[in-house]
């Protein structure tokens, strides 16, 4: 309906191929973004920082990040939690070695690092496939967490076992620590966000990004006509690794500010990621977003409702919220196997059609 | 959007010529484009003067001589369209020929037009060019746009468009002179000389060429180009034949004199949505595009929800009643102008938009008459679409609808420079700066169209009203007599029943008979989704034409007609006593329709006797064999029995005519 | 050496359990190709289920297991008729995540009836040493994972027998290798859905049972299902004999390497042994213990 | 894992239209004691198009696999322009220019049609991952420059309508077209063909000839296609080599094929004796 395409022509491949061919698209995004950047910083409080705002960027990206390995590769993780620690306690100890490294490279050195390590646990899907391939990957959410917990090297021998993040700056501006002010966390966690994603979309539609796709849709197709299995994968995994850590990274140091990995990088941290790409839409990076919002704010709402609503015990309200959130998860399943992108995707199908019906 | 910034100059008066203009003026705006390999492919007027040029000078390496005429077969291709310019570069003249006739019809306008050279399409062209070749001898040279299959050919005679353009590339780099000398055969040409051969698919007998001279398709152009505030931010879609005078003034005389791009579609069938994505800024189509447009809607309307209907209808009504006088500037009450505004955003936008008419500045339909219902839904939505009348002789413009002028009934008052008269007779005539030079090697036929004082028959009966609009009632020879004596003009009857949407073609029959009395075509598409939503089960055509409640609709269809016939004096006594439907489609493959889609009434009196007998007798059925070719050429035939259905008549209502009861 | 027979055997009764646990995951995995993750959850609803309706109305534990069944059975038949129906023909991981779904509802509603404390479990199962082995081979062994052995092959050995004699157990195996054969059996492919899942709740009730007399009936024993995971990518997803040879190795493997190998690395290694166990295991043997060699087809 | 590649010789490099392209030499393949293949001996000489025909199981489609490296024969050689091969990975022989389409439609369902063929083009694209994470500068030109390649193809084999259409709403007909395309995308030298005209209408068929005849002329593709119309074989092809039971009993013009008795017989079912 609001969709007024006609007299929109390509005349290049470049155009034809842009990330919003669809100028009413272009528009939008861009309004969203300026909404973002601009307007947001100037509203938000410390309650919705921390409430709101944080958990959505942080797990966006982790959610954008398991959802190029899920969704666009076909490989299906169960270590996002792992990984998430992996960059955590690799921000720790750059933080901790490395005082002058800038915050912004200490993250991206974190999804480095954790890549790495996304690659050492990716090898085995060469060889196995599907569920098994899915349960091999807890392989490394236990392995991971048990390594952080044990080893003393990790969080510098503290007797709680620990880390905190120490006070970074950019541009002046504290960004980690008890005295960062909320819109600069915000704006921080934005800025990656909005980059990494701009990045994971032009991956994802080049060269490289189809493989991935071709790997998921038929492998065995995709290697008679020249697809390299095993590069793929572990491209894939790289990459998908690289994001989470980044994630792990800024969750720890921005968000948390201190972490025990028992807690924070559990195994509900991989089925909760994993939700969000599910709900949100396998192999679609708009999916990721929406999914991580809808997970982060249901709670958040449901609780709302609950005790504050209602007034029941905070106790009482967990179990329900729990169980809710396991109905609402089903429930979603059911009503569209294919995600809020798919939601919006058939909307935005009508909304082009309008007001014809096909 | 503010006229060109061109002061025109009158001395520019050839193709040639306005092509080195545009290119200096115009350099880096888009000329024309094609959609091909998935993008629109676009050219500017620099790039197409290099293109032109190129292929200019290695057409005249090959040999082509001023005077010589070159054949131009095939869809609407860039190249094609740029062949028509070199050659008049070199003082030749192009000629246009229907891409869809087959082999045999192409032999009598090929040799009528002494074509030494031909510029086609594709193999199919090429092919069918070949396979006449011996009835040929004057053509030379056959060049070639589209590469496909044509690597193995013979190539001695046979040139693709890369490869003339190549040579005339080389002679360039040899002979540093060689620019300058093509530009100065290009001022040689004069306004007087001849543009264009356009044949004219007449009803009967064989074509005749209609020659063109610079000054009437340049003088005419810049007339519309003026009357519709034409410049060089149109685009247009080319989509119509080639060879009909009406894409020639749009897509090439008009495109040069306002300097506006011209968009040629992928394939023809993707026409519609190559539209959509270009958005036309000027467009032009006979009424059967605007029919199938509307029809295409409704039948996709039909599946939708229950709400979205009613939406879609009530704003349709809206749109209906304050749609037209908010177009042509009339007083509206506030609260219809914001329900129009409503409508605007949840309806006629998208729709436009759909249609892709959402940038369209105006619209033309002309070619036969469109039906008042079709006409006034389009300008409901506020789309500026008009009339026009016009014909290949007067380089198509005779008279036009001037904006805030709008009437269904009429085709508007005489375009700028011509002057109408209406014969005794009935016949119209007119006189213009575009009336053609003559007919082709046929003094006869020439000075029997065209009086020593320039008047020109059109062979169309019809009248000025009193509003100064010109309303044209049918062909002049076809206007004929009941036995009672009352005017029967058929196309007026037909087209009354073609505004039907289950009607895609009618023939009536009456002159010199007792009643009027009609062949009916129905329309699948429309009628087969009736069938589809009524439960109507049927195997083909032929069945779902005979079928008890098709006829019944269509016998609605026809009652509705006598009424309206009933209410106007002059056509009361040609209402329809009986009708039949027929069994199969009529088809330009089997010569029942001509190339542009027009119903030959003798032709078809003359293959389907029986039934018109059986319609005069008062026989109920009639059995009939007819021979038809299918699509791949092979020949069958088929048989059915027709059924033929009486009608009732209406008393003539004196004075009150349907227009002014509406 | 009695002190490393003692850690193999009691790493084989640790297994006995984990093949109770795998057993339901291959048992639903087998009839619908769902990799059910709820299957540890189960465990829990059913032991607090159990527990739960002794508390309540102090009924003797036969009555609380026969309405405990019952329970199981309903629920098996509510996730067919809610959950499964509507979502037939969907892909696996789609499935697998509304297990995933399930195991969150079971877990808050399960809280939520019997509340999260934490419940002794007892229904007169021997604790204790046994005597008997203390006394002849001077080896330590509790009763109560005597018990829990004997109960599983018990188990085992009627489920076998289920699948092998009646109608129904043909009917199940049928309906894993091709749905049609087992729609020809006569029996629905919905009914063979419930009856499969009321059988893996079944071995869940028995399972939690089991490891809720060992350490409780709390919020951990679904925890027990990650054990279970390395047990089925060892014997793979579908075979029944490599659920049961496959719980054996990894309990053996798991408590052998914490003693042996854990106090060189720090400890705490059972969490993640099996699953490297496993996996190093399936990178020379893909197709897992007792799976057949994939040729692939194009 | 063999990471490295042999360098890529020059496509059809020293071999002249005519001359021997592939040499398939005394193979045998078997599957746990079954046997698939039996002993086959043939060549596919370049510009040709070689058909390979038989009865349901002869061993067609394992011969395929053969040649393109997806199973590895536990007897025989397979010489590839002139050079021996031993073991090769499917990719491998994807990068020497042996291409292939399937009996079972094979496209990767999730993408539309112009991604699916340019992933046909995924060896010829060099780019680093760095410029792909941009998308622009020399990743946006060869992506540019591909996407036009790939736009030709479509033109050429008339699927400019479903160009971003996902394959997996497209009909049958058009789903083999597409697989077709993505397999000229790789521009092989050698185009392996498996029933690419089954389940098809006839109309589907006469097309699907054409493209075949137009590609073979075209660009001069060498083609090895399985068929189980016999009318299409003798049409299209110009050798034709016949399997039953996985051996070879016959090899040879069309017509000669069609005359043998043993061929005669495998395709009524005579038992073997």
């Amino acid at each position: 309906m609001l969709y007024r395409e006609a007299g929109q022509f390509k005349t290049t491949y470049a155009a034809d191929q842009a990330i919003f061919p669809i100028a009413q698209d272009k528009w939008v995004v861009i309004a969203f973004a300026a909404i973002a950047f601009i307007a947001v910083p100037f509203l938000v409080n410390d309650y919705w920082t921390n409430a709101v705002f944080l958990p959505l960027l942080i797990y966006g990206l982790a959610a954008l990040g398991l959802n190029i390995l899920v969704g666009y590769c076909g490989q299906i993780s169960l270590g996002t939690g792992g990984f998430m620690a992996v960059g955590a306690f690799a921000s720790y100890k750059l933080m901790t070695s490395f005082p002058e490294l800038n915050i912004v490279f200490v993250v991206l050195l974190s999804g480095g690092i954790t890549a790495l390590v996304g690659v050492m646990f990716g090898l085995p899907s060469l060889r196995i496939k599907g569920f098994y391939l899915a349960v091999a990957t807890l392989a490394a959410q236990f392995f991971l967490i048990w390594l952080f917990n044990k080893v003393g090297w990790f969080y510098n021998y503290s007797a709680t076992g620990q880390i905190s993040a120490p006070d970074r700056a950019i541009f002046g501006l504290t960004v980690t620590g008890p005295t960062a002010l909320p819109w600069v966390k915000y704006l921080f966690c934005l800025g990656f966000l909005a980059f990494f994603a701009l990045v994971a979309k032009n991956v994802v539609r080049g060269r490289i990004g189809r493989n991935w796709m071709a790997i998921r849709d038929m492998d065995i197709a995709a290697e008679l006509i020249g697809v390299r299995p095993l590069q793929t994968k572990l491209s894939a995994f790289a990459f998908s690794s690289f994001y989470v850590g980044m994630a792990g990274s800024l969750l720890f140091a921005v968000y948390l500010g201190a972490v025990e990995v028992t807690e924070a990088f559990s195994i509900n941290v991989s089925f909760l990621v994993l939700f969000m790409v599910i709900i949100g839409g396998l192999g679609s990076i708009l999916g990721s977003f929406l999914g991580a919002t809808f997970l982060v704010l249901m709670p958040i709402m449901l609780k709302n409702a609950m005790v504050d609503g209602m007034g029941l015990l905070p106790v009482f309200a967990k179990h329900v919220e729990i169980m809710l959130m396991g109905l609402l998860i089903i429930f979603f399943l059911i009503v569209e196997p294919h995600g809020l992108a798919r939601l919006w995707q058939i909307t935005k199908e009508k909304l082009r059609l309008w007001p014809f019906p096909y | 959007m503010a006229g060109s910034p061109v002061v025109e100059r009158l001395d520019e008066d050839t193709f040639p010529k306005i092509l080195l203009r545009n290119a200096r003026v115009f350099a880096d705006r888009p000329s024309i484009r094609e959609k091909d390999l998935g993008i629109w492919q676009t050219w500017t007027w620099a790039e197409v003067l290099d293109e032109i040029r190129a292929f200019s000078i290695g057409l005249k390496q090959s040999g082509f001589k001023s005077g010589d005429k070159i054949a131009i077969v095939g869809a609407n291709r860039p190249r094609l369209y740029w062949t028509m310019v070199a050659a008049q570069a070199l003082g030749g003249v192009p000629v246009p020929v229907y891409a869809d006739s087959v082999a045999e019809e192409m032999v009598y306008v090929l040799q009528h037009a002494e074509v030494r050279f031909a510029a086609v399409e594709d193999q199919e062209q090429v092919d069918k060019l070949l396979s006449i070749a011996d009835r040929l001898p004057l053509l030379e040279h056959i060049v070639y746009d589209d590469t496909r299959g044509l690597r193995d050919y013979d190539h001695t005679r046979l040139h693709s468009f890369e490869g003339i353009q190549d040579e005339g590339r080389k002679a360039v780099a040899a002979d540093s002179g060689a620019i300058k000398a093509w530009e100065a055969g290009i001022a040689e040409t004069k306004g007087s000389d001849l543009a264009v051969m356009l044949y004219t698919s007449g009803t009967t007998g064989q074509p005749k060429g209609v020659m063109l001279s610079f000054d009437n398709l340049v003088i005419s152009a810049r007339n519309g180009n003026t009357f519709d505030k034409l410049d060089e931010h149109e685009e247009i879609i080319a989509y119509l034949p080639m060879a009909w005078i009406g894409d020639h003034v749009f897509s090439l005389a008009q495109a040069y004199t306002a300097g506006y791009c011209v968009n040629c579609p992928e394939s023809v069938e993707t026409v519609l949505s190559d539209r959509r994505e270009i958005a036309p800024t000027y467009f032009f189509a006979p009424p059967r595009v605007f029919e199938g447009l509307l029809t295409h809607i409704m039948v996709r309307m039909e599946d939708a929800g229950k709400l979205k209907r009613k939406l879609f209808d009530y704003f349709l009504d809206v749109a209906r009643e304050v749609g037209e006088p908010i177009l042509n500037g009339e007083q509206v009450s506030f609260g219809d102008r914001l329900k129009y505004r409503l409508g605007e955003l949840l309806v006629y936008g998208p729709l436009k938009n759909q249609m892709g008419f959402n940038r369209l500045k105006v619209g033309y339909t002309a070619g036969e008459a469109i039906g008042p219902e079709i006409f006034r839904f389009y300008r409901a939505l506020g789309l500026n679409l008009k009339q026009l009348y016009g014909q290949t002789e007067a380089s198509v413009y005779i008279t036009m609808q001037p904006d805030g002028q709008i009437f269904g009934d009429t085709v508007g008052t005489p375009a700028p420079d011509v002057e109408i008269k209406i014969a005794d007779s009935g016949e119209v005539l007119y006189r213009s700066p575009g009336v053609f030079v003559g007919y082709y090697k046929n003094e006869e036929a020439t000075s029997s169209t065209k009086t020593a004082e320039g008047w020109v028959h059109t062979g169309d009966a019809g009248f000025i009203d009193d509003r100064g609009h010109l309303k044209i009632i049918d062909r002049a020879k076809d206007v004929g007599k009941l036995q009672s004596g009352s005017l029967f003009a058929p196309k007026y009857i037909e087209n009354k029943l073609k505004f039907f949407p289950n009607v895609k073609e009618v023939v009536a029959f009456g002159d010199g008979r007792e009643f009027s009395g009609v062949f009916v075509n129905i329309d699948l598409t429309a009628v087969g989704s009736w069938a589809e939503r009524n439960n109507v089960n049927y195997a083909s055509y032929q069945e779902l034409a005979a079928h008890p409640q098709v006829y019944k609709m269509i016998e609605e269809h026809v009652d509705q007609v006598n009424r309206d016939l009933a209410s106007e004096p002059m056509m009361a006594g040609a209402q329809i006593k009986r009708f039949l439907i027929l069994h199969k489609e009529l088809d330009a493959d089997d010569g029942e329709l001509t190339r542009t889609q027009k119903v030959r009434r003798s032709f078809i009196a003359e293959r389907y006797a029986p039934l018109i007998e059986a319609l005069y007798d008062g026989s109920k059925t009639c059995h009939v064999r007819t021979e038809v070719t299918f699509e791949d050429g092979r020949k069958g035939a088929i048989e059915a029995n027709i059924q033929i259905r009486d009608m009732k008549t209406y008393e003539p209502v004196g004075g009150i005519t349907r227009e002014a009861a509406e | 050496m009695t002190f490393f027979i003692e850690t193999v055997l009691s790493g084989l009764m640790a297994g006995v359990m984990y093949s109770l646990v795998a057993l339901g995951f291959v048992l639903i995995f087998k009839a619908s190709g769902i990799f059910n993750f709820a299957q540890g959850v189960m465990c829990l609803f059913a032991a607090l289920t159990f527990v739960g309706i002794m508390e309540k109305t102090g009924v003797p534990w036969p009555v609380s297991f026969v309405l405990t069944v019952g329970v199981m059975v309903a629920l098996a038949w509510v996730i067919e008729r809610f959950v499964l129906s509507h979502l037939v023909n969907q892909e696996p991981i789609i499935l697998f995540m509304a297990t995933i779904g399930l195991a969150y509802f079971l877990e808050g509603f399960g809280d939520l009836l019997w509340g999260s404390d934490v419940k002794v479990l007892n229904i007169g199962l021997p604790s204790g040493a046994s005597d008997w082995m203390l006394d002849s081979f001077d080896i330590y062994v509790e009763k109560l994972e005597v018990v829990a052995a004997v109960t599983a092959a018990l188990l085992v050995t009627v489920l076998a027998v289920f699948f092998q004699k009646t109608r129904v157990g043909r009917a199940l195996r049928a309906v894993a290798d091709d749905h049609q054969a087992a729609l020809s059996v006569g029996i629905s492919l919905r009914s063979i859905w419930v009856i499969v899942w009321s059988v893996a709740g079944i071995v869940a009730l028995v399972a939690g049972i089991m490891w809720g007399s060992k350490s409780g009936v709390q919020f951990s024993l679904s925890l027990i299902a990650l054990k279970a995971l390395p047990v089925l990518i060892l014997g793979g997803f579908t075979s029944i004999p490599g659920a049961i040879v496959g719980g054996l190795i990894i309990g053996v493997g798991e408590k052998v390497a914490e003693i042996y190998v854990g106090p060189m690395v720090g400890g705490a290694i059972e969490n993640w042994f099996a699953y490297m166990l496993a996996l190093a295991f399936l990178l020379v043997r893909p197709q897992g213990l007792f799976g057949e060699r994939i040729i692939e087809r194009v | 894992m063999n990471a490295h590649v042999q360098p890529q010789p020059v496509p059809g490099s020293g071999i002249a239209r005519g001359d021997v392209l592939l040499q398939v030499d005394n193979v045998s393949l078997s599957f746990g004691g079954v046997k698939a293949i039996t002993n086959i001996s043939f060549d596919i000489r370049k510009g040709e198009i070689r058909a390979i025909i038989g009865p349901n199981g002869a061993g067609k489609t394992s011969m395929l696999n053969v040649i393109n490296g997806f199973y590895h024969p536990q007897e025989g050689t397979i010489t590839w322009r002139g050079e021996k091969r031993r073991k090769m990975k499917p990719y491998e022989a994807a990068s020497q220019g042996i291409a292939r389409t399937f009996q079972n439609v094979a496209l990767f369902r999730g993408m539309t049609t112009l991604d699916n063929i340019m992933t046909g083009r995924g060896l010829k694209m060099k780019k680093s991952f760095f410029w792909q994470c941009l998308h622009w500068g020399p990743a946006l030109t060869e992506e540019i420059e591909h996407r036009r390649r790939v736009e030709e193809i479509i033109d050429f084999l008339e699927i400019q309508a479903i160009r971003k259409t996902p394959v997996g709403r497209l009909p049958y007909g058009l789903q083999k077209r597409v697989e077709l395309a993505r397999a000229l995308a790789m521009e092989p030298d050698l185009l392996l063909l498996d029933e690419p005209m089954a389940g098809m209408n006839l109309e589907e068929k006469e097309d699907m000839s054409r493209f075949i005849l137009d590609v073979n002329q075209q660009f001069g593709t060498t083609i090895a296609l399985i068929e189980h119309d016999m009318g299409v074989v003798m049409d299209l092809s110009d050798r034709v080599v016949v399997l039953d039971y996985g051996r070879k009993i016959a090899d040879g013009p069309p017509e000669e094929v069609q005359a043998n008795q043993d061929v005669i017989d495998a395709y009524l079912g005579v038992p073997h004796g």
